[in-house]
């Protein structure tokens, strides 16, 4: 088991987002996070990076409790939110090199592959203030690639992505559970993947705050 | 450290893509600094008395001023969380942040500082320990600031309550900046003060990062 | 050499040599800033357009192969 | 008359004819300003009282003056961009503000190297001094409220409104400084020395520099508006052509 | 007018549910002051001298940063949209606003500024013109930063922008004002000097609120 | 004819959004503008209330030019953005009641009917950053029933409703067109509406500038 959550609770606004949620991720997984607007999804996956600590429950990384293992956690797992997390002054390649540097990376040769295999050829040098939201988009998904991570958790990844695109990613996302990593993500698009997909479900975890 | 030089090389990129965050708070520097002569006076005997004290208070509130630029934008477009989720020692990148705005935020006034002290008639043997308690001050007022911003960044409309919550932290260093230049005019010895600055600044290079950090992460979760 | 006697006082400028010298030389500064930058600024624009017209090309070129071979695997 | 005002609003007209036009301006300033440096420089007697360093008045004066010149020249091209929305006009006044900027400084630095000498200190704050100081501010404000913007045409506007504020103030500015400093300080001690009163070998050469500048002032302006010309309506078609046979010619070099 | 009361009263109900836009700036001219007798000595013959500077100089250091808060918001959730659709007369609207923000920057700055001047030293005599000089001057200063504020609103990035285009534009209006106290302490007739400063109010008053109207149109756009 | 528009062409980063656009509106005419993301709608609305004026050709308002009679037009239209122009320190009625005053109209009593038909019964003097988004939608959409406006000109007007929100607003558009009103809207939703809709697709309308 890649990530194991226990028992988990959060309320937010005197209301339950979630409670008694148990799951784990083993290698080669892909779990999907429902639930309607505001349900949830978000938080759920801020908790399970270590990025919001308003909640009650345990959560495991390789049999250790995640909060004692941040660094090899952090190492071995890719967040990428709602936000781009793109520098608008900065090209493709510069933002790319940075995100490399910052996990210990150096394999700058990579990033034109990656670039060009995400279709942004041409663009690597193009400040990102200039690109469509779809090609910002692409930019910051390149780096899922470049991290090397095991587990990637990823909130809304398809939004602003053209059709290609999106077939695309659903691609990258097999490719990246057959080779035995795992994947948590929200979407509000219906996968078309040829892959088994395991739910949460969020809206039927919500409740009131006992009073 | 790979990663100390590639934050710096990207923060002075994106420094000088957006020449505002160098230009602007250089150029707040300069006016206000004009704007004490016209509202005191243009009496050089006068001028010259004042001339140690308006600058370092104009440095003092064009860095604090300057400080948005530090942490806003990474709020914005989530590169924060990105940063906080990295692997690599985060004191050291926050560092290197923090290193390379006071590059393009403190360093132009320091360097610009003698100029407008001559305008405003400060004697000559005033201009070096001027410059020396600027280049051993401003760094403290950025990680200071750096602090306040830190907390501030995550709520929509801070505008003077970082100036609020930080200013009183710059008093000290105001206080002992402006000792130095007295302290030269007055042919007294300034290596104490000096001194102390230096102290302060090696404390706040030691604990600020560590507030900052602390602080990011409130603002972001 | 003028109102001077000779070339070295012309450069002495009566002892204020400095100040002229520099006030001049500041001045063909900002004479030469003033023509070499937008002169800089036009090449460098129509590099830029050179570089942007190349790049449209070579994307013409690789959507028209990607076409191809969707075509071609297609049929 | 009104016909040719109409045709300078046209880009494409401007760009011919300050094409055809350039060499001959070229010509006359490089003339100007040459024998206008060369006699002032050389062949003017020095004066009685300030010795050679009143050489400096040479380019001092001019670009003072023109500098204040282009502060209105921006304006009075804002208010044509505001009112008329003749786009002609945003793109000279775009260009007025760096050339202005550096004519401004020019000022200050000579005016500054030649206090030295004759005041003793390069700075005072006196009235002149520090209404200079505060343009080249304004300056520096349209600039940076310009780069700002990342829309050619909003950022043209907000300039346009900017510098006719400005220019409002800008006799307020000069005036109050003015007021200001004559409270404080004597300004009698700093009267600048007067050239009418001087003799002609003295003014003819700042005649010859001050047309000169003026016309490199012309040139600055022109080869910068030239360019946001390209830049602006590179989707026309004459420029289109213009911007084929550039490159055709530069394809080689770069 | 209905408009402009309606206008004053939602803009005064916004000002005081969220204090911080009122007393920031008021901190933020507190602390500033505060600072100055620590850079420049506390001598008190020296602070009588500077006193009016620092106050007047502070004082529109604090409206210019005050003015953050008069469009961001009504900018970010669309409300300015509306209020250029409005079939009623802008101009009024407009300067019902500008009034209304005056109220909670400005005034209060006016009437907390002579305790800070007697304790800065200033004698008695130069009191009361201060005060007169300071509630002519804040209004003309918030009705010209409105008018920087209305051409950066839109900008994501404007930081210390705003300072660079309008603390030029501020000199004059600073250099009345200190001067009435000026004269004032020189036994001079003040009279004179407030009138002027009256009649640059009254231009900004029938002048600022159109280019603050077509500021406005191109922030939107 | 209220509105009338002519060979209306606009580019933006060298792109064509629309050219050549021709249609009036009638009274009791709904309609719709449709294109996908980035394609223009917003653009175009805004050109159509005159708050963007980056477009050539005209626009006609009860046959005069519509820049030449702003205030009338202003009194007769009512426009919502993107942005709900709600302030979230006032209450729903503090926030109407300036909207009222505004446009001129002392109609006081019936902010608090209106906001009763809107479903916000007990909401009126609750601050607005306590409501949730799709409280907030209602109020900024309770400013059309107040507006007494002929014309209609909102930009996604269902964002943030849940169903039932969604069927009241559709009863609302019908009732306004029935009793002679028109409404020019964007949505990416699809209308269930007992009324005839009009359609400009723009997407039809883009095309790449000339050389
Ligand atoms: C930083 C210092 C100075 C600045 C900013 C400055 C600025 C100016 C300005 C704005 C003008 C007006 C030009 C016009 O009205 O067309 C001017 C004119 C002049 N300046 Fe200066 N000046 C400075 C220093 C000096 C010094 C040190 C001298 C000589 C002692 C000097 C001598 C003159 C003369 C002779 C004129 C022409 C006078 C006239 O036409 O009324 N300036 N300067
Ligand atoms: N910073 C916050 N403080 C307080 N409450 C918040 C905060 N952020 C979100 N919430 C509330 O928490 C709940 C869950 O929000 P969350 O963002 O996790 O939803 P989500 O399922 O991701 O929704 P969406 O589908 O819109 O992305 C919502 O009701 C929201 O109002
Ligand atoms: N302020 C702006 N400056 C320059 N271009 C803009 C600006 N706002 C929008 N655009 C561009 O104009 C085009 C049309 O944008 P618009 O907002 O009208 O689209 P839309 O049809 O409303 O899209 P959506 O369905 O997402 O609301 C887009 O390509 C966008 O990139
Ligand atoms: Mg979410
Ligand atoms: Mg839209």
């Amino acid at each position: 088991m890649m990530l194991t959550v226990k028992n988990l609770y959060c309320e937010r606004d005197e209301r339950v987002l979630f409670q008694n949620l148990d799951f784990s991720v083993a290698e080669g997984e892909v779990w999907q996070i429902q639930g309607s607007n505001g349900s949830g999804k978000t938080t759920l996956l801020r908790i399970l990076c270590g990025l919001n600590d308003e909640f009650t429950g345990e959560i495991y990384w390789q049999g250790k409790e995640q909060s004692k293992t941040r660094q090899e956690f952090n190492h071995e797992v890719f967040y990428l939110g709602h936000a781009p997390a793109i520098n608008k002054t900065l090209s493709p390649k510069e933002n790319l090199s940075w995100f490399c540097a910052s996990r210990g990376l150096r394999n700058n040769d990579q990033i034109k592959k990656v670039l060009n295999s995400f279709n942004l050829y041409g663009y690597e040098d193009l400040p990102c203030y200039l690109m469509s939201a779809g090609q910002q988009r692409r930019v910051s998904l390149a780096r899922m690639l470049l991290s090397q991570a095991k587990l990637w958790i990823i909130d809304e990844p398809f939004t602003a992505l053209d059709k290609q695109g999106v077939q695309e990613l659903e691609a990258l996302l097999s490719a990246h559970a057959l080779a035995g990593g795992s994947i948590i993500l929200t979407t509000h698009h219906s996968l078309q993947m040829d892959y088994s997909i395991r739910v949460v479900d969020l809206d039927a975890m919500a409740g009131l705050v006992a009073a | 450290m790979n990663i100390v030089k590639a934050t710096l090389r990207r923060e002075l990129l994106i420094a000088f893509r957006s020449p505002g965050d160098i230009i602007n708070p250089l150029m707040f520097f300069v006016i206000a600094v004009s704007l004490f002569p016209l509202g005191v006076g243009a009496d050089q005997e006068f001028l010259r008395e004042i001339a140690a004290g308006v600058i370092w208070v104009t440095a003092l509130l064009a860095v604090m001023l300057s400080m948005d630029s530090l942490f806003r934008s990474d709020y914005e477009d989530g590169s924060l969380e990105q940063l906080l989720l990295s692997p690599q020692p985060l004191y050291f990148i926050i560092l290197a942040k923090v290193c390379s705005h006071w590059l393009v935020s403190g360093l132009p006034l320091v360097i610009l500082a003698p100029v407008f002290a001559s305008m405003l008639a400060l004697p000559e043997q005033g201009l070096f320990p001027l410059v020396a308690s600027l280049l051993i001050g401003t760094p403290i007022l950025t990680l200071l600031g750096a602090v306040g911003m830190a907390l501030t960044v995550g709520l929509s409309r801070s505008g003077l309550l970082l100036a609020v919550l930080i200013l009183p932290l710059y008093v000290p260093v105001l206080v002992f900046g402006t000792g130095v230049v007295d302290s030269a005019l007055n042919s007294l010895g300034t290596a104490g003060l000096l001194a102390l600055l230096g102290a302060m600044l090696i404390l706040a290079i030691s604990l600020a990062p560590l507030a900052i950090i602390a602080a990011l992460r409130i603002s972001v979760s | 050499m003028g109102s001077f006697d000779s070339f070295s006082d012309f450069l002495a400028m009566g002892g204020y040599a400095t100040y002229v010298w520099s006030a001049y030389a500041f001045f063909i500064l900002v004479l030469i800033f003033n023509v070499w930058q937008p002169i800089l600024s036009r090449k460098k624009y129509l590099k830029q357009q050179l570089r942007r017209e190349q790049v449209q090309q070579e994307r013409a070129q690789a959507q028209q192969k990607r076409e191809e071979m969707t075509n071609g695997s297609a049929t | 008359m009104w016909q040719w005002l109409y045709k300078l609003t046209s880009p494409k007209w401007f760009y011919t004819i300050s094409g055809q036009l350039m060499p001959w301006l070229v010509g006359l300033t490089t003339f100007l300003l040459g024998v206008g440096l060369i006699w002032g420089l050389a062949f003017t007697p020095p004066d009685y009282q300030m010795g050679e360093n009143y050489r400096i008045a040479y380019i001092h004066v001019p670009a003072a003056s023109i500098a204040m010149g282009c502060y209105y020249m921006m304006a009075i091209m804002a208010a044509a961009f505001l009112i008329w929305r003749i786009k002609m006009a945003d793109m000279v006044a775009k260009a007025c503000a760096p050339v202005g900027m550096t004519f401004t400084a020019l000022a200050l630095f000579t005016g500054s190297v030649w206090g030295i000498p004759t005041w003793g200190t390069w700075w005072i704050w006196d009235a002149r001094l520090t209404s200079t100081l505060i343009m080249m501010f304004l300056f520096i404000g349209v600039m940076a409220l310009r780069s700002a913007y990342d829309s050619e045409t909003a950022g043209g506007k907000a300039c346009a409104v900017l510098s006719l504020v400005g220019v409002v103030n800008v006799p307020i500015i000069k005036y109050s400084v003015e007021w200001w400093n004559t409270l404080h300080q004597g300004a009698s001690s700093l009267s600048l020395s007067n050239t009418a009163a001087n003799p002609p070998e003295i003014w003819m050469p700042a005649f010859f520099v001050g047309f000169g500048l003026f016309g490199f002032y012309l040139i600055a302006i022109i080869l910068r508006t030239r360019n946001e010309i390209l830049i602006r309506e590179r989707k026309a078609e004459w420029v289109g052509e213009v911007l084929s046979a550039t490159l055709l010619v530069n394809q080689g070099e770069v």
